[in-house]
């Protein structure tokens, strides 16, 4: 039998971003639907870090095939896209570039911390590094976080379908509940 | 402390010139190279690669741990080459202890490497086309990888990153099944190499874009320390495991590929040519695989290296990598440098982009294979 | 070669790559459809460690010897033991792993002595928190005072084996000691 | 593997000391040591020789040798394997520590001498643009030096 | 003659009414069905599976993509120019509306009828240079800028190319049609009215079999125009990040992605009008046989599209300006010759 995870409570993330008031007025029927659409269409973002990006590319390509799901077309311009991957460890250098990117694309917007460097640290933590963010939610709002290293292309995709149930809930990414 | 990410753009100083910045997240940077152009219309004036946007501080880390402990970090450095890295770091604290390692492990590890060269050739003809607009070639290495990537998983457990060299040998032995599927798979490679050849290879449009372009002469290679295929393109047939053999290559027999003209095709016949060459080792060494045992039964962990400074050489898949380790005889090495190859490669870019356009640009860099965290290590 | 000559043999390599991708439409596609299908892991697959069941202690085997804990590069191994009431094996209470931190190498297990370390089969995780620590000894819990209660019977047998293999022998030391302080005239009670 | 003795390079005058190494165990074919003054010139030796700097790297000896050392080596690719390594010793106060940089003869230094400067501190007179590699460009510490960083002082 | 709306309804406005609606609705089902169709042609070059999980077979991917871009917040970056930016989307968009009106889908249906139709097409593809231009030049960003410039000197140079090799079919619309029965009366064919083409066709046979040089030339400019691969060099992914839409984000870039699907649709319906003999099929009815070859031309477009790398620019303009203008030339007065002699 696999090893059962905890369930510790949530370290709380640095709160990046102030929770964003409710919608004042509901569509129901259209809310779903719009929800639902944009769970099927999760464009991401070309944004290969390191090592876990060999891993997403691997997951665009025919074995694996992410167009399964709609999440298939990668877009380079921030503008188009709806998810942003993080893919590798997040150096100190690399932040600034990060936050500016986050800032360009449009929301509602949702982001993916794959592998262990983006969750925590993963193999580069250790006390007193200098060079790595040691987590992507010191930089991002997180949503869904896939550990491994690097985690494999199912995983990924397992990640993709936990944020399409997410999104079909109806949370906005970037307004933090 | 506040961190910049990098030199801003300011005005330029020369007349109708102007900055563009290939930046850190761009389609075909190969993860996160920041190429500073300066341009005039199309054609590239001055080019400044600015890296360090995946520095990860391996050897910083190499200093506070002891020499077992740094292993998961070593196929990290190149994850391309992962194996051929976690082996190198194997071999060179073998070397520095004088460690004894059995010959099936030897074995082992030479059919290991050789096929992570060709997953890594393979993977870097995919992300080549894709730089030159073609996306469907680029699916179809990933089919050929993803053999490679079972086969190897059969045995060290993990796709990408592995563990699987330990101080003395491998931790897992391989079986008749790891074999038979190793041919089986060379066999289907050799039959893809014609369908690359015809719809690439001889492709109009791509002979188009890659002959003449980006010629790197020998002397510049000289000049700048370039290695690798990119330096045996260029005419200088120098191969680390020919030059100096280590871990049984001189067991083996298999050319050295060279081409003169130095440009992007040249780079890209040379890969080609390298691939079938492994093929020819592997087939070589699954024949003379000896038994025996594949390493010492209990984790090799206290170490008594001599005083002193070492310097060890290994053929990854993208040239020369050199692991310079300064020891003090304690389990924890006083310096551990590793010269790898892509950063020098990397900074013969300087004058070999200039005046070239900037479909060129990224044709040449994504000709001479560029992994980002072996350059920021 | 004249630009015309160059021309339609350029066309003509256009063609052969239109045919290369044409035959490629009519092959059955290769995609492991991964929700619907599970990918096959091979035997030597590496996860996240778990402990192993050993099937003569009919649990798990860990001795809180914190030799794993020492090796592990990014130092994710949490563990707490000790000598539990009054059984000398020692026992682990608190075996934590964090995922988010291992790498995957395998050192701990090739490390423990009592080889009670192997590797989950764990393949597609996935979740909302940041947390990814788990408790390995989840599946032993329950069943922990019952191996508690096997262990001390077992313990107790041992001892009262050693306790008599060792009467014995002094039986038998001071038999021969008898033996030899009466050396020449007949053995008595030769039995 | 080549004669370790025939090297091709006249070096006569210029190094403070050679000695012959053991190619199999240390991985050099001989080792040198130069002063700070003469590394240039060393430099073009090489280069005339066809040789290629295969990389230069700086070790922090300032507990047991008071000083910043270089480490230089030269091999051949062209021709059959001949490994040198050239050691300067430097200054031992960070950012004291000064050296001649070799970018004119060779350019592959360029890119060597700047990751020194940004891991060490350690300075390169006569270099085109000596700043930052690796790190961001408004980095207050030099990341290798011994005393920085180190694992058992963070305050976790 | 086709019957065109006018001289069915009488009524301007319910013709003008009826046929934008027509067109609009055509226009997006089938900008739809491409973009489906694009993803799927893709997976199956590349031995994938394409859109599976949205419908069966991803039917309702594209309308869960055009939903979601319809959702999106609409950035407007800081120091553009915004009267350019803001129009730049529905220059691009409108012509290729006016366009669609243009074609006889069969014998008795068609939009309108102009005597001057393959002009007017040819003044419509010209819009929608200005439509990117503006894009790239009002984004105030140097990849769009760099892919503007690029697109304009791309689709004004390979507009010869498509017009001579057009006019070669001109030549012998007018050479063959000089007195063709048409619903009782003999009437003398007008080369540039796209009915009298097809009917001309009719009369005689497919133009691509009597000049296979002009239609091949035709279909590479039409890749050129429509900025397909191997001529995607305004949006050259992997060198200007998204070329000239790298600013729009939401329903404007929509709009952009739905004009390059529309235009390369337009492309194929007059490259049948033009090679393939229009409506022209033994049984199934006008339009089946008009939309039939359109889809197959698109199917060749696409496939393609994944199959070569792209062109350098340099190498475009030589390509267009050393080879395909002298060869369309050249085929021009053969053809001209041709008909000189056989009318003598």
């Amino acid at each position: 039998m696999d090893p059962v995870r905890l369930p510790l409570p949530v370290v709380d993330a640095a709160p990046v971003v102030p929770a964003v008031a409710k919608p004042f007025v509901h569509f129901a029927v259209l809310d779903d639907l719009l929800n639902a659409a944009r769970a099927n269409s999760l464009w991401p973002l070309t944004f290969g870090l390191a090592c876990c990006a060999i891993e997403m590319m691997a997951v665009g390509a025919s074995k694996y095939d992410l167009d399964r799901f709609g999440a298939g077309v990668f877009r380079p311009s921030a503008r188009q896209a709806d998810v942003m991957i993080f893919a590798g460890t997040i150096s100190r250098k690399m932040g600034p570039v990060i936050k500016q990117l986050w800032d360009q694309m449009p929301s509602p917007k949702w982001s993916i911390a794959m592998g262990g460097c983006t969750i925590d640290g993963g193999p580069f933590k250790y006390p007193n590094q200098y060079a790595i963010y040691e987590g992507a939610d010191h930089l991002v709002p997180v949503d869904v976080y896939i550990p491994g290293c690097p985690p494999r292309p199912e995983a990924l995709i397992a990640g993709i379908l936990r944020l399409q149930e997410k999104i079909k809930k109806g949370e906005k990414g970037d307004a933090r509940p | 402390m506040r961190q910049s990410a990098g030199p801003t753009l300011e005005r330029t100083d020369e007349a109708d010139t102007y900055y563009l910045n290939m930046g850190p997240q761009h389609p075909s940077m190969h993860g996160v190279l920041r190429l500073l152009l300066k341009l005039r219309g199309e054609e590239i004036v001055t080019c400044e690669p600015v890296i360090g946007y995946a520095h990860r501080a391996h050897e910083k880390m190499a200093e506070n741990r002891n020499y077992i402990m740094f292993i998961p970090n070593t196929s990290r450095v190149d994850y391309l080459s992962g194996m051929i890295y976690n082996i190198a770091f194997c071999q060179a604290i073998e070397k520095l202890c004088s460690i004894e390692v059995p010959e099936r492990a030897e074995v082992i590890r030479i059919i290991a490497c050789e096929l992570n060269r060709i997953q890594s050739h393979l993977l870097w003809f995919g992300t080549f086309l894709l730089d030159l607009g073609g996306i469907t070639p680029f699916l179809y290495c990933f089919d050929d990888r993803e053999e490679i990537l079972d086969i190897l998983d059969r045995v060290t457990g993990s796709r990408l990153t592995y563990a699987y060299g330990r101080f003395g040998g491998v931790t897992m032995d391989v079986d008749q099944d790891f074999l038979v599927r190793t041919l089986a798979f060379v066999k289907r490679i050799r039959s893809r190499f014609p369908m690359y050849e015809k719809l690439v290879g001889e492709n109009v449009i791509f002979r188009e874009r890659c002959e003449g372009v980006g010629v790197i002469t020998p002397e510049v290679a000289r000049q700048y320390g370039v290695s690798g295929p990119t330096l045996r393109a260029s005419g200088i047939g120098y191969d680390v495991r020919r030059a100096e053999p280590y871990g049984g290559y001189d067991r083996f027999d298999f050319e050295i590929p060279t081409r003169t003209a130095g440009d992007c095709m040249a780079r890209f016949e040379v890969r080609m040519a390298e691939m079938e060459q492994s093929c020819r080792i592997i087939e070589q060494a699954v024949a003379a695989m000896p038994e025996g045992p594949i390493g010492p039964k209990k984790l090799v962990q206290r170490l008594k290296p001599p005083e002193g400074m070492f310097y060890f050489a290994v053929e990854s898949a993208r040239g020369h990598f050199g692991q310079y380790i300064l020891s003090d005889g304690s389990n924890t090495p006083l310096k551990l440098k590793m010269r790898t190859p892509s950063f020098s490669n990397l900074s013969a870019m300087e004058t070999v982009l200039e005046g070239t356009m900037v479909a060129d640009t990224i044709a040449i860099v994504g000709s001479i294979d560029i992994v980002m965290p072996e350059i920021d290590r | 070669m004249t630009l015309a000559a160059r021309t339609v043999h350029g066309f003509h390599t256009l063609l052969t790559g239109l045919g290369v991708t044409f035959k490629q439409i009519f092959k059955r596609n290769v995609t492991l459809q991964y929700p619907h299908e599970k990918p096959e892991l091979s035997k030597a697959y590496r996860s996240l460690i778990k402990l192993k069941r050993f099937d003569e202690l009919d649990s798990h085997d860990c001795v809180a010897c914190m030799q794993c804990v020492k090796i592990c590069p990014s130092a994710c191994i949490t563990i707490e033991g000790g000598k539990v009431d009054g059984i000398k094996r020692k026992r682990a209470t608190l075996f934590e792993v964090d995922f988010a931190l291992c790498s995957v190498c395998g050192l701990c297990i090739d490390v423990c002595p009592t080889d009670t370390l192997e590797y989950s089969r764990l393949y597609d995780e996935a979740g909302y928190e940041r947390a990814w620590t788990y408790d390995l000894l989840a599946e032993f819990r329950e069943e922990e005072p019952a191996f508690r209660e096997r262990q001390r019977v077992q313990e107790e047998q041992e001892a009262a084996e050693k306790e008599a293999k060792r009467l014995a022998a002094e039986q038998a030391k001071a038999a021969k000691e008898a033996q030899a302080s009466k050396p020449p005239d007949a053995p008595e009670g030769t039995t | 593997m080549s004669p370790a003795s025939a090297t091709p390079v006249s070096l006569d005058g210029l190094l403070l000391e050679s000695a012959d190494a053991d190619f199999a165990v240390t991985g050099f074919h001989r080792v040198h040591s130069a002063s700070v003054e003469r590394i240039g010139d060393v430099a073009r030796a090489y280069d005339e020789g066809a040789y290629l700097l295969e990389m230069i790297t700086c070790e922090d000896r300032r507990e047991d040798l008071k000083a910043m050392r270089l480490v230089y080596t030269f091999n051949r690719f062209a021709g059959d394997l001949d490994r040198h390594v050239v050691t300067v010793d430097l200054s031992g106060e960070i950012p004291g520590a000064e050296a001649p940089s070799i970018n004119g003869v060779y350019p592959a230094a360029n890119w060597f001498e700047r990751e020194i400067y940004d891991m060490y501190g350690v300075t390169f007179s006569g270099h085109p643009n000596l700043k930052r590699i690796l790190l961001p460009d408004d980095a207050d510490f030099h990341a290798l030096l011994r005393d920085f960083g180190r694992m058992e002082d963070a305050e976790s | 003659m086709p019957t065109t709306l006018i001289e069915q309804f009488g009524n301007p406005a319910i013709a003008i009414a009826t046929g934008v609606g027509g067109v609009m609705t055509v226009l997006s089902l089938n900008a739809l069905f491409l973009i489906w169709l694009e993803r799927k042609v893709s997976a199956w070059i590349q031995r994938r599976m394409g859109p599976m999980e949205v419908g069966f077979h991803g039917v309702f991917q594209t309308i869960a993509d055009m939903l979601k871009l319809l959702g999106k917040q609409l950035i407007t970056p800081k120091g553009i120019d915004k009267p350019l930016y803001h129009l730049a989307p529905i220059v691009v968009f409108a012509p290729v509306v006016a366009a669609t009106s243009l074609l006889p889908f069969s014998k008795s249906v068609a939009i309108s009828n102009i005597d001057i139709g393959l002009v007017l097409i040819f003044v419509f593809g010209g819009f929608a240079v200005v439509g990117i231009f503006m894009a790239g030049w009002g984004s105030n960003n140097k990849y769009a800028l760099l892919g503007a410039m690029r697109s304009v000197a791309q689709n004004i140079s390979y507009e010869i190319p498509l017009i001579l090799s057009a006019l070669a079919v001109v030549l012998m619309v007018s050479a063959v049609g000089r007195e063709v029965p048409i619903d009782g009366e003999i009437v003398a064919l007008n080369g540039l009215n796209l009915a009298h083409i097809t009917m001309a066709q009719v009369h005689w046979t497919w133009f691509i079999l009597v000049q296979p040089v002009a239609a091949l030339i035709y279909f590479i400019s039409v890749l050129a125009e429509t900025n397909r691969a191997p001529f995607d060099i305004p949006e050259a992914e992997s060198e200007l990040v998204a070329g000239f839409h790298t600013e729009y984000s939401g329903m404007r870039f929509a709009l952009f992605f739905f004009a390059e699907f529309s235009n390369m649709f337009i492309g194929a319906m007059v490259a049948t009008v033009l090679f393939l003999g229009g409506w022209e099929g033994p049984i199934l009815p006008g339009p089946v046989w008009f939309f039939l070859k359109t889809y197959a031309l698109i199917f060749i477009m696409m496939w393609v599209r994944w199959t070569y790398p792209r062109l350098r620019f340099d190498q475009l303009m030589t390509f267009c300006w050393a080879i395909l203008i002298p060869l369309s030339i050249l085929n021009l007065l053969v053809t001209a010759l041709v008909i000189k002699v056989v009318q003598s």
